[in-house]
C-alpha cells in the first residue's frame, strides 16, 4: 500500500519508443477524419483503412509492452507530455499519457479486440451501405477510449470518458431510422452524463483541495486530505464508474444498447466501454486504497454485488439474444467492481476479470452476431433453436466462450471469477460471508442463464423452420465468413488460454500500478471456494438442462407467470423506476415552467403594458372637450398647490 | 489626455470601415448582387483586419492597448476615447467573423417585399459597427451612447426583415432594452456627480471613474451598481428579464438572430466585467449571491424551458439563456479560472450557438417551417447537414473536443471553490443540455421521415426511403456555399476545443487586472504566484 | 376702518368669478365673469397700496384696467366668429376636440 | 383667520415706498426687443396701408428682417455685454446671461415658426384663411379654401407675441411679467383662429385658449397682487429680499406664490394645467401651433425660472416638494396619456406636456446647473418641435393634413425621406443618444442628480421609457405595416418649409453630436439679481 502512494514520486518521463505514444491517439483519430470528410468518395476502401489504423496501433502498442517489460519494475510507469491544455495560474490541465502497466495493459485489450471486431465488422456490415461511416465511429471510438486510459489526468481521462460516450451514442443510433435505436442511444448518453456529472464533481473537489487534476499530483497529495473529502472523491468516482459500467442505479441503458450492430455490442458494450468505471476505480486505487477510504470501498462493493445479482436474475427471464448476454455483461463488471472495491486484495483480479471477460464476452457477442448475421437479424431466442449443425465454427468457438463464462474449470473464467470469489470471502468476517456468498450466488445463476441460452439457440428442435421474419422472409440459416469467423476462433482461443496465462503473470505485471497484491486467508480455502464455484455452477447449469433441454419450447414467450419472471422481465422495475423518480416529473415540471414563462413572466411584462394603455384610454375619457371642465381642473389644481405650499408652511 | 498608442489607427480603422461599408452598400442597393458583394468584401475586410489588431496585440503590455482618444463634450468631460483589452479584442475578432458568415448564410434569403438587399446588409454592417465601439468604448458616456444607439439598427433589423410577429417582437426588444439603458443613464449620472463632488471636475473616463468610484461607500456602491446590473441583466439577459429575447430571436431572421444571441447579448456580460466588477467592487462581493442565484436559476430554468419549446428558434433562445447562466456564474464567483472561462465563454457560445443558429437556418430554409413537430428522420435525406446540427449541437453542450467543453469547464471547477453549491446546481445543467440537444437531434434528423415538406421529398409517410432517390428531389444536402460558410465555425470549434491557449493567453492578463481591480483573490493559489495590478 | 374688509371682498368677489366661470354657459358671461376676477385683483391691488403707502398699486390697477381692455377687445372677437358660425354662444357646443 | 391678523399686523407699520431711480434709459440692451415690437407696429401700418396683393411679400420681408435685425444687435451687444448683467428701463427689465440665452433661442426659433407660417407652397395661398370673417362651411369659404390669399394679420401678431415673449422672459418685475404675459397671448390666440381649412376646430381652439388664458392670467394677477400686498413692492429682488428676512403674513407670500406659479405653469402646459394644450395644439393651424409649442415653452420657462431663481429662491424647501409633485403629475399625465392619441399633432401635444415635466424637473434644481441646462433643454426641444409641426404639415389629403394616425402606415415606403426625417425627429423626443434630446435630458438629470433629487429622476426615467413606446408606434406604423390604400400624399415644401425643417433638423442633429458650444453659451452666466 505504501508502494502505491508515493508512486507519483517514480514518474518517469517517456523516452524511446514511448516517444511516439501519441501514435496510439492519432492513428485512429486520423482514420476517423479521413473517412468522415472524405464522404462517399472513401466507401470503396474505407473500412480498409478503419482496419488498418486500429491494426496498426495494435502492432505498436505490442512494441510499446515489450519496451516495458525490459524496463525494471520501477521504472515502469512513465508519462509523456504531449502539450498544455488548459493552464491558468493554479489550474494547469496537460494534454499528457500516462504509460504504466495498467495503461499498457487496456491499450493492448482496446487495439487488439478493436481490431478483430474491426475485421469482423468488414463482413458482418458489408451490405450496409454507410459501412464507412460505421468504421469512422469504431474510429473514434478507439481512439477516445485510448485517450481514456493513457490520460495522464483525470481532466484527459474525462475527456476520453465523453468521447468514448459519444461513440456509443453514435453506434447505438446506428439504425436512425428506427425512433427505438435513437430512443436508446439518447437515453445511454443521458445516464452516462449522470455519472459524468459525479466524475466532474469529483475533478472539482480534486482542484479545490489539492490544487490539481494531474494524476501525479493528486495521488501524492491525497493521503493529505480530510477523510470527508476522500470519501466524497471516492464516492464521485464511483457514481461515474456507474453510469459508464452501467452499474446499479444506472444499469437500465445497458440492455437498450443492443440496439445497435453487434459488433457494437461486442466492442463497446461488452470488452471494452463499460469496462472504464473499473479502470477508473483501479486507477483511483491511491484512493480507495487509504484506511480512510473503508467507507467508500465499501459502498463500491454493495453497487457491485447489488448489481452481479440484479444482472443475473434479469438474464435469466430475457428472451432477446442479446440482451442476456448484455445483462450477463452487466452482473461480469458487478464482479469486477466487487473486486476492485475489495482493494488491494482485489484490484488485480477485478483487471484479470475484465480481460478474459473481454475475450468470451466479445466472443459470445460475435457469435450472436453471427447467429443473426445468418438469420436474418432474428435475435429472439424461442425463434432459433438447433442451429448448433447449421453454423458450426460458431457453435464451437460460442461455446467454448460459454464455458469460459460460467467458469468450467481451467477455462479462463475459472481462473479469474473464482479468485473474485474467493478475495470477496477472504474479506472476513459477516461482509466476507455475505459478498462471498452473492458472488457464489451469481455464479449459479451465471451457469442457469447461460446454459439457457445454449441450449434455446444451438439445441433443441429447429422452431425456425416454419416461421417467417417480420421482413416476411424465410429463415435460411449459414455459416459467416471467413472475416467473421476467425476473429471468433481468435477469441475463443482467448477465453480459453487467458486466464491460465495471465492469471499467473498479470498480478506482478500490474504491481508498480496497482501495488502488491495483498494474500488474504479467508475462512474458507482456495481449493473450497474452487469447489464450490464448480458445483454450484454445475448446478445451475443442471437446472436450466431440465427446465429447457427436455421439452419443446414454445415459439412466443409464456405469458402466464410467477411474479419472480414478471419482475425480471420488467428489468426488476428499473426503467419503472427511472420514470416515475425523473422523466414524469421532469415532463411535468417543463410543461409546468414553460406555462410560468408565458403566462407568469411574459405576462407580467405584457401585463404591465396592457395596464398602461387601458389606464390611458380611460384617463383620455376625462379630456371632454368641455373648456368649463379644463376650467374646472385648472382651479383643482391651483388650490391644490396653494393648499399644499400652505401645508408644508404651517404644518 | 489624448492617449495614442502603437495600431491606435487600426481600432480606428476597425470602427470606421463597417461604417463606410454601410454607407458603400445603401448606395448600391439598387443593385442586388453588386450590393452583397461589396458587404460580403468590407465585412472580410473588417475581419482582416481584427486578425492584424490581434496579432498587434501583446498580452504582456498594457492593460488598454491601441487607445486614441479626444475630447468630444469639455464641459461634462467627456471624450470619444477607444481603446481594448484582451476581453474587449476577443469579441471583436468574434463579430469580425461571425459578420461575413451571416452575410454568406443570408445570400439567398427571401426577404419581404419591397426589401432590398442592400440595406439589409447595411444594417448589418452599421450593427457590426456599433457593437465594436460598445466593446471598444473606454469612456463611460460613450459607451452609453452606443449602448442605446446599438438598439437602432436592430429594432429595423427585427421589424422590418422579421417574421409574422416582427412589429411585437421589435418594439419589445426595443423598449425592454431601452428602459434598461436608461436605468444604467440614473447611474452613470451617479458616477459622475460623485466625481465632481470628489475631485471637483468631473470625467467620464473609465479608468478616472474607476478611481473614483471603487472608493465609494457601500451604500452608495450598491445603488450605483443596481442601476448598471438592470441594463446588463436585461442585455445579456438573465432570468427573469428574459422574455424579449425568446420573441425577438423567433421572430428575427436567421443572422440578425445570430447577431442577436452570438453578439449583442454579450455586451450583458461584457459589461460585468469591464463595468460591474472593476467600478464597485464593494457592492459586487455584497450583491454576488443575488447574481448567482439569478445565473444558476438561468442555467436550470432555460435549460427546462428549452426542451419544453416547440419553436426551433424560441428553443435556440432558450438555450443561450442558460448558456448566459453559465457565463454569469463565472463571473461572480471571483476566481480568475472561473472567470477566464467566462470570457472565453463568451467567444465559445458565439461560435457554438451561433452554428447551431445557422443549422437551424438551413433546416427551416428546407423544411419551410421552425416547428419541430415538422420534422423527422431528416438526417437520411441530408446527412452533411445532419452532422452539422450534431457538430453544433455536441458544442453547446459543451462536450469535450469542443471548444464550449474548455470555457464551461473553466466555469465549473473555478466557481467550485468559491460557490460550490451553485456550481453543484450548475452542473445538472451538463445533463440537461445533453437532454436538450440530444431531444432536437432525435426529433428532426433522427426517426422515420416526418413533416409535410419531408415526407414530400421522400415520398411515403415515415418509410425508409434510400436518399440516393429521395433526398434529390425537393431536398437538398448542403451547398457549396452552405458548407462554405460553416466550415470555419466547425474548424475553429474542434481546433479551440484542442488547443484553447491562444485564446486563454489574449483573455488571461485582462481577467487578472480586472480581478486585482476589484480586489479579489483567486480561491486556488498556486503559491509563486502573486496578483500585481496593472 | 382697516383696509382688512377691502382684502376679504376683493377675495370673494374674485371666488365669485371664478365661479362664475364654471357654472355659466355663455361665452359672454364667462368672458365677463374673467373680468369679475381681475377687477376683484384690482380692487386689493388698491388696497395693498393703501396699506403700503404707496402709490404704485393704484398705478398697476391702471395698468391692469387697460390690459383687462385689450382683453375685452381680441375676446369678443373671437367670442362674435364662434357666435356667427354656431349662432350660440354657449362654450360646451363647441367641443369638438376632445380625448 | 390668521390672514386677517396678519394684514391687521401689516397695516400697522409702514414700509418705506420703493426708491425710483431716474437715470436715463440704456437701450443699447434692449434693442432686440425695440426693433421687434417697433416692427410690429410698422407691420400694422403695412396691412393698413399696402394692397392686398402686396401685403405677403413686404410682410415677409418685413418680419424675417425684423428678426435678423434684432438678431445681429442681439449679437453685437453679447459681444460686449457686462458679464453680471444690467437693468433697463427703470430696472423693469434685466438684460443678463439667461435673458440673452433665451433671446437668441426664441429668436432663432420664431425664425424657423416664420418660416412655416409664411409658406405658401404646401397649401396654396398659405395655412391661413383668407378671410377670418367668413362663416365656416358656406360658399363663400369653399371659395377662401380654393382662393390663394391669406390674412397677413398673422405677421405683425407673430411679431408682437415674439416681442412679448422676449419681454416676459426678460421682465425684472411682476407687472411688467404680467403686462408681457397678456403682449404674448392675445395674439396667440387669435392666431390659434385663422386656420383656413377646419375652420370649426381652428375657432373652437381659440375659444378655449382665450377664456382658460385669460382665467390664468386672472390667477397670475392675484398672485402678483398678494404678492405685491405681502413685500410692498412687485420687484422680484424686492420679494426675495423680503422672503428672505422678514416678519409678515407668510400666508400672503404663499398663496400669492401659488397663484402666480399656477399662471405661469399654465403657459407652459404642465400638467395638471396642461387641460388646453391637446385641444389647441390639435385645433389651431400648424405653424401656430409650430409657434406656440416651441416660442411660449420658451418665454414661459423662462419667466418660471427667473421667479424661482430670483424672487423664491430663499424659500425654496417650501415650494419645492409641491413642484416635484406637479413635475410627476405632468410627465405621467404626458407620458401614458400620449400613449393611445389617434391624431399626431395631439400626440406630440401630449409629449410637449412630458417635456415640460422633464423641464420643470431642471427649473426645481435651484444651482447654475439646474438654470443652464433647462436653457439648453429648452433650445434643443424648441428646434426639434418646429421641425417636427413643419413635417407633420406635409402630409396632406384632399382634406387638408392627414394627421391621423391611421393615415401615416406605411408612409416611408411613400417618402423614405421624410419617414427618415421625422423618426429621427421622434428619437430626438425619446431622447436617443446622438440627438439633442438625449443630450437636454443628460444634462437636466445631471443638474437634478446633483441636486439630491435621484427619486424624481428615477420616475423621469421610467416616465420617457413609456413615451418612447408612442414614438415608436409611430416608426412601426410608417415602416413596418403596409400602406393604406387611400392614404395621403407627401407635398413636395417649398423653400420656406424645407428650410424651416432643415434648420431644425440640423440644430437636433448638432446639438446631439456636437452640444459643447451651446451648453457653454447657457452656462455662461446666471440671473443677475439686483
Amino acid at each position: 500500500m505504501t508502494g502505491t502512494i508515493n508512486l507519483a514520486a517514480e514518474v518517469q518521463q517517456a523516452s524511446g519508443v514511448a516517444n511516439l505514444a501519441w501514435l496510439l491517439l492519432v492513428l485512429p483519430a486520423f482514420g476517423a477524419a479521413v473517412l468522415l470528410i472524405a464522404g462517399r468518395r472513401a466507401d470503396k476502401w474505407g473500412h480498409l483503412l478503419g482496419s488498418a489504423t486500429v491494426i496498426g496501433a495494435f502492432a505498436y502498442a505490442v512494441l510499446l509492452f515489450f519496451d516495458t517489460t525490459s524496463l525494471a519494475a520501477d521504472d515502469r510507469t512513465r508519462e509523456a507530455h504531449l502539450f498544455d491544455w488548459i493552464s491558468i495560474h493554479s489550474l494547469n490541465v496537460e494534454f499528457g499519457l500516462r504509460l504504466d502497466p495498467l495503461s499498457l495493459t487496456f491499450v493492448l485489450l482496446i487495439t487488439g479486440v478493436g481490431s478483430l471486431i474491426h475485421i469482423y465488422s468488414i463482413g458482418y456490415m458489408s451490405d450496409d451501405r454507410d459501412r464507412r461511416r460505421f468504421f469512422a465511429y469504431l474510429n473514434l471510438f478507439v481512439s477516445a477510449m485510448l485517450l481514456l486510459v493513457l490520460g495522464n489526468g483525470f481532466v484527459t481521462l474525462y475527456f476520453g470518458w465523453e468521447g468514448v460516450g459519444l461513440a456509443s451514442y453514435l453506434l447505438i443510433g446506428w439504425y436512425q431510422g428506427k425512433d427505438f435505436a435513437a430512443t436508446a442511444a439518447k437515453k445511454a448518453f443521458l445516464m452516462n452524463r449522470v455519472g459524468d456529472v459525479g466524475l466532474a464533481l469529483a475533478i472539482f473537489l480534486m482542484f479545490k483541495n489539492m490544487g490539481s487534476t494531474q494524476y501525479s499530483v493528486v495521488f501524492d497529495k491525497i493521503g493529505e486530505q480530510s477523510t470527508g473529502v476522500i470519501v466524497a472523491i471516492g464516492i464521485l468516482l464511483l457514481l461515474g464508474a456507474c453510469g459508464k459500467s452501467g452499474q446499479f442505479p444506472l444499469q437500465a441503458w445497458l440492455p437498450d444498447a443492443m440496439a445497435g450492430p453487434t459488433p457494437v455490442s461486442a466492442l463497446i458494450h461488452a470488452a471494452t466501454m463499460v469496462t472504464a468505471g473499473v479502470y477508473l476505480i483501479a486507477r483511483s486505487n491511491p484512493l480507495y486504497s487509504l484506511p480512510q477510504a473503508e467507507d467508500a470501498r465499501l459502498v463500491v462493493m454493495i453497487v457491485g454485488a447489488v448489481t452481479l445479482l440484479i444482472g443475473c436474475v434479469i438474464g435469466c427471464a430475457y428472451d432477446d439474444f442479446k440482451k442476456v448476454l448484455a445483462y450477463s455483461t452487466v452482473s461480469q463488471i458487478g464482479y469486477m467492481i466487487l473486486a476492485v472495491g475489495l482493494g488491494p486484495a482485489g484490484y488485480a483480479f477485478g483487471i484479470l476479470h475484465l480481460l478474459t471477460h473481454g475475450f468470451f464476452k466479445a466472443g459470445l457477442f460475435l457469435g450472436a452476431g453471427s447467429v443473426m448475421h445468418g438469420m436474418n437479424d432474428e435475435g429472439d431466442i424461442r425463434r432459433l433453436g438447433g442451429l448448433a449443425k447449421k453454423m458450426p465454427i460458431t457453435f464451437i468457438t460460442w461455446t467454448l466462450g460459454y464455458l469460459a463464462l460460467i467458469g468450467f474449470p481451467f477455462l479462463s473464467g475459472y481462473f479469474s471469477k473464482d479468485a473474485i470469489i474467493a478475495a470477496a470471502f477472504s474479506e472476513g468476517g459477516s461482509r466476507g460471508w455475505i459478498f462471498g456468498g452473492i458472488a457464489l450466488l451469481g455464479a449459479g445463476l451465471t451457469a442457469f442463464y447461460m446454459t439457457r441460452l445454449l441450449i434455446l439457440v444451438f439445441l433443441g428442435k429447429p422452431r425456425w423452420e416454419n416461421l417467417k421474419s417480420e421482413d416476411g422472409r424465410a429463415y435460411h440459416p449459414h455459416e459467416s465468413g471467413w472475416t467473421m469467423t476467425l476473429p471468433m476462433i481468435v477469441l475463443a482461443v482467448g477465453s480459453v488460454g487467458a486466464g491460465a496465462i495471465l492469471s499467473g503473470v498479470l498480478p506482478e505485471w500490474l504491481a508498480p500500478t496497482l501495488g502488491e497484491l495483498v494474500e488474504e486467508h479467508g475462512p474458507l480455502s482456495h481449493t473450497v471456494i474452487a469447489i464450490l464455484t464448480v458445483a454450484i455452477s454445475a448446478i445451475g447449469a443442471g437446472i436450466a438442462f431440465a427446465l429447457f433441454g427436455r421439452r419443446e419450447q414454445p415459439v412466443t414467450r409464456p405469458q402466464r407467470v410467477s411474479f419472480p419472471v414478471r419482475a425480471a422481465r420488467a428489468d426488476l422495475y428499473g426503467n419503472h423506476l427511472n420514470e416515475a423518480l425523473f422523466a414524469r416529473p421532469g415532463v411535468w415540471l417543463t410543461r409546468f415552467l414553460v406555462f410560468v414563462d408565458n403566462r407568469g413572466v411574459d405576462g407580467l411584462v405584457n401585463g404591465i403594458a396592457a395596464g398602461l394603455g387601458g389606464s390611458s384610454g380611460r384617463l383620455r375619457r376625462l379630456q371632454t372637450g368641455f373648456v368649463r371642465s379644463y376650467a374646472l381642473s385648472m382651479l383643482g389644481g391651483s388650490i391644490l398647490v396653494i393648499a399644499a405650499l400652505l401645508m408644508v408652511r404651517f404644518a | 489626455m489624448s492617449t495614442s498608442s502603437t495600431g491606435s489607427w487600426l481600432l480606428a480603422a476597425l470602427l470606421l470601415l463597417p461604417l463606410v461599408g454601410a454607407a458603400v452598400v445603401v448606395a448600391l442597393r439598387g443593385n442586388d448582387s453588386t450590393a452583397k458583394a461589396a458587404a460580403l468584401a468590407f465585412s472580410i475586410a473588417e475581419f482582416a483586419l481584427a486578425i492584424v489588431a490581434w496579432v498587434q496585440f501583446e498580452p504582456g503590455g498594457a492593460r488598454l492597448q491601441q487607445a486614441f482618444s479626444f475630447d468630444w463634450i469639455p464641459a461634462f468631460g467627456v471624450h470619444v476615447s477607444f481603446a481594448v483589452d484582451g476581453i474587449a479584442l476577443a469579441m471583436i475578432a468574434v463579430i469580425g467573423l461571425l459578420v461575413p458568415l451571416v452575410i454568406g448564410a443570408g445570400w439567398l434569403d427571401k426577404l419581404p417585399e419591397g426589401r432590398t438587399k442592400g440595406g439589409f446588409f447595411a444594417l448589418i454592417l452599421l450593427e457590426q459597427a456599433l457593437t465594436v465601439g460598445v466593446f471598444a468604448a473606454t469612456d463611460v458616456f460613450l459607451f452609453y451612447v452606443l449602448f442605446e444607439i446599438m438598439l437602432i439598427p436592430m429594432y429595423f433589423l427585427i421589424g422590418s426583415y422579421g417574421g409574422a410577429r416582427r412589429q411585437y417582437a421589435a418594439v419589445k426588444f426595443f423598449l425592454y432594452s431601452f428602459l434598461g439603458g436608461l436605468i444604467m443613464l440614473a447611474s452613470v449620472i451617479g458616477c459622475y456627480v460623485l466625481a465632481v463632488e470628489q475631485n471637483g471636475t468631473g470625467t467620464f473616463e473609465w479608468a478616472e471613474l474607476v478611481k473614483v468610484v471603487s472608493t465609494a461607500p457601500l451604500e452608495t456602491q450598491i445603488w450605483l451598481f443596481l442601476g448598471f446590473f438592470a441594463a446588463f441583466a436585461i442585455k445579456a439577459p438573465l432570468v427573469p428579464v428574459h422574455t424579449w429575447l425568446p420573441d425577438a430571436t423567433a421572430e428575427a431572421p436567421i443572422g440578425v438572430a445570430v447577431l442577436l444571441v452570438g453578439i449583442l447579448d454579450k455586451v450583458g456580460t461584457f459589461g460585468f466585467l469591464r463595468y460591474l466588477l472593476p467600478m464597485f467592487p464593494l457592492a459586487s462581493k455584497e450583491l454576488a449571491p443575488l447574481v448567482l442565484v439569478l445565473a444558476v436559476a438561468g442555467v436550470i430554468y432555460g435549460s427546462m424551458l428549452a426542451t419544453g419549446q416547440r419553436d426551433m428558434k424560441r428553443f435556440l433562445a432558450y438555450v443561450s439563456i442558460a448558456h448566459f447562466g453559465f457565463i454569469a456564474l463565472g463571473i461572480f464567483a471571483f476566481s480568475s479560472q472561473a472567470m477566464v472561462g467566462s470570457v472565453t465563454y463568451m467567444v465559445n457560445h458565439s461560435l457554438a450557438t451561433g452554428m447551431l443558429i445557422l443549422v437551424v437556418g438551413m433546416v427551416i430554409a428546407r423544411g419551410g417551417s421552425s416547428r419541430v413537430a415538422d420534422y423527422g428522420g431528416m438526417a437520411k435525406l441530408t446527412p452533411v447537414l445532419a452532422a452539422m446540427l450534431l457538430i453544433a449541437g455536441l458544442s453547446s453542450m459543451s462536450l469535450p473536443g469542443t471548444n464550449s467543453f474548455v470555457s464551461e469547464f473553466l466555469v465549473l471547477i473555478g466557481s467550485f471553490p468559491n460557490a460550490p453549491v451553485y456550481t453543484i446546481i450548475a452542473t445538472v445543467g451538463m445533463v440537461l443540455a445533453a437532454l436538450y440537444v440530444l431531444w432536437l437531434y432525435q426529433r428532426v434528423m433522427q426517426g422515420p421521415v416526418r413533416g409535410d415538406a419531408l415526407v414530400g421529398a421522400a415520398g411515403g409517410p415515415g418509410t425508409m426511403v434510400d436518399p440516393a432517390v429521395g433526398a434529390k428531389k425537393a431536398i437538398a444536402d448542403l451547398s457549396g456555399r452552405e458548407k462554405l460558410v460553416l466550415a470555419p465555425l466547425v474548424v475553429l470549434i474542434i481546433g479551440l476545443g484542442f488547443f484553447p491557449k491562444p485564446v486563454l493567453d489574449v483573455v488571461t492578463p485582462a481577467v487578472d487586472a480586472t480581478m486585482c481591480q476589484a480586489a479579489l483573490a483567486d480561491p486556488v493559489q498556486s503559491g509563486e504566484r502573486q496578483l500585481q495590478c496593472r | 376702518m382697516t383696509p382688512t374688509y377691502y382684502l376679504l371682498l376683493s377675495a370673494l368677489l374674485f371666488t365669485i368669478g371664478a365661479v362664475g366661470v364654471l357654472v355659466r354657459r355663455n361665452a359672454i358671461v364667462v368672458f365677463m365673469c374673467v373680468e369679475l376676477m381681475l377687477n376683484a385683483v384690482n380692487l386689493s391691488l388698491v388696497t395693498f397700496s393703501r396699506i403700503n403707502g404707496g402709490l404704485d398699486g393704484q398705478i398697476m390697477a391702471f395698468f391692469v384696467m387697460v390690459v383687462a381692455a385689450a382683453e375685452v377687445v381680441v375676446g369678443l372677437a373671437i367670442i362674435m366668429s364662434i357666435f356667427r358660425t354656431r349662432r350660440t354662444a354657449s362654450v360646451d357646443d363647441s367641443n369638438l376636440l376632445k380625448y | 383667520m390668521s390672514v386677517m391678523s396678519s394684514v391687521l399686523l401689516l397695516a400697522q407699520e409702514q414700509a418705506p415706498a420703493a426708491p425710483v431711480r431716474a437715470e436715463a434709459p440704456p437701450v443699447t440692451a434692449i434693442w432686440p426687443i425695440l426693433i421687434v415690437l417697433g416692427a410690429a407696429c410698422l407691420s400694422v401700418l403695412f396691412e393698413a396701408l399696402l394692397p392686398k396683393d402686396l401685403r405677403w411679400s413686404f410682410q415677409v420681408a418685413l418680419t424675417l428682417l425684423t428678426i435678423a435685425a434684432a438678431g445681429v444687435k442681439l449679437i453685437t451687444y453679447v459681444s460686449d455685454a457686462p458679464a453680471a448683467g444690467e437693468t433697463a428701463m427703470f430696472g423693469t427689465l434685466a438684460v443678463d446671461r439667461p435673458a440673452l440665452f433665451l433671446w437668441g433661442t426664441l429668436l432663432a426659433l420664431s425664425l424657423g415658426a416664420v418660416l412655416l407660417i409664411a409658406d405658401r407652397s404646401v397649401e396654396p395661398g398659405g395655412s391661413f384663411v383668407a378671410t377670418a370673417a367668413i362663416r365656416p362651411g358656406t360658399v363663400q369659404d369653399r371659395a377662401q379654401v380654393a382662393s390663394t390669399g391669406m390674412q397677413t394679420e398673422v405677421f405683425p401678431l407673430t411679431l408682437f407675441a415674439l416681442g412679448g415673449m422676449m419681454t416676459f422672459c426678460a421682465a425684472n418685475d411682476l407687472l411688467t411679467m404680467f403686462v408681457a404675459l397678456e403682449v404674448l397671448s392675445l395674439p396667440l390666440y387669435l392666431m390659434c383662429g385663422l386656420a383656413r381649412r377646419r375652420r370649426l376646430l381652428s375657432q373652437e381652439a381659440a375659444v378655449k385658449y382665450f377664456l382658460l388664458g385669460a382665467f390664468a392670467s386672472a390667477f397670475f394677477l392675484y398672485g402678483v397682487a398678494l404678492l405685491y400686498g405681502y413685500a410692498g413692492s412687485v420687484r422680484l429682488a424686492d420679494i426675495a429680499e423680503a422672503a428672505a428676512g422678514s416678519d409678515r403674513s407668510d400666508t400672503l407670500l404663499f398663496a400669492g406664490m401659488g397663484l402666480l406659479v399656477v399662471g405661469l405653469l399654465f403657459k407652459a402646459a404642465v400638467g395638471p394645467f396642461h387641460t388646453w394644450t391637446p385641444d389647441v395644439y390639435q385645433g389651431a393651424p400648424t405653424p401656430v401651433t409650430a409657434f406656440m409649442a416651441a416660442c411660449t415653452k420658451v418665454a414661459a420657462f423662462g419667466g418660471i425660472l427667473r421667479v424661482l431663481q430670483v424672487a423664491l429662491e430663499s424659500t425654496q424647501w417650501e415650494w419645492r416638494g409641491v413642484l416635484w409633485g406637479v413635475a410627476i403629475v405632468s410627465m405621467v399625465i404626458g407620458a401614458v396619456l400620449g400613449l393611445t392619441q389617434t391624431d399626431v399633432k395631439r400626440m406630440i401635444a401630449y409629449s410637449s406636456v412630458a417635456h415640460a415635466g422633464f423641464l420643470l424637473i431642471g427649473s426645481i434644481a435651484v444651482t447654475d446647473k439646474g438654470l443652464s441646462s433647462t436653457l439648453f433643454y429648452l433650445l434643443t426641444y424648441g428646434f426639434t418641435t418646429i421641425a417636427t409641426f413643419g413635417v407633420i404639415s406635409l402630409v396632406r389629403d384632399s382634406s387638408g393634413e392627414a394627421t391621423h394616425l391611421s393615415q401615416w402606415a406605411g408612409l416611408a415606403k411613400r417618402s423614405p425621406l421624410l419617414a427618415g426625417v421625422f423618426t429621427f425627429l421622434l428619437l430626438a423626443l425619446a431622447g436617443i443618444p446622438l440627438t439633442s434630446g438625449f443630450v437636454g435630458k443628460f444634462v437636466v438629470f445631471e443638474a437634478a442628480l446633483s441636486d439630491g433629487m435621484g427619486p424624481l429622476v428615477v420616475v423621469a426615467l421610467v416616465a420617457s421609457a413609456v413615451a418612447a413606446f408612442f414614438y415608436l408606434r409611430v416608426i412601426v406604423l410608417m415602416y413596418f405595416s403596409e400602406p393604406a390604400a387611400d392614404g395621403p400624399t407627401v407635398t413636395v415644401p417649398g423653400a420656406f418649409t424645407t428650410a424651416a425643417i432643415t434648420l431644425g433638423v440640423i440644430i437636433t442633429l448638432l446639438l446631439g453630436i456636437a452640444p459643447a458650444f451651446a451648453l457653454d453659451w447657457a452656462s455662461s452666466g446666471v440671473f443677475a439679481i439686483r
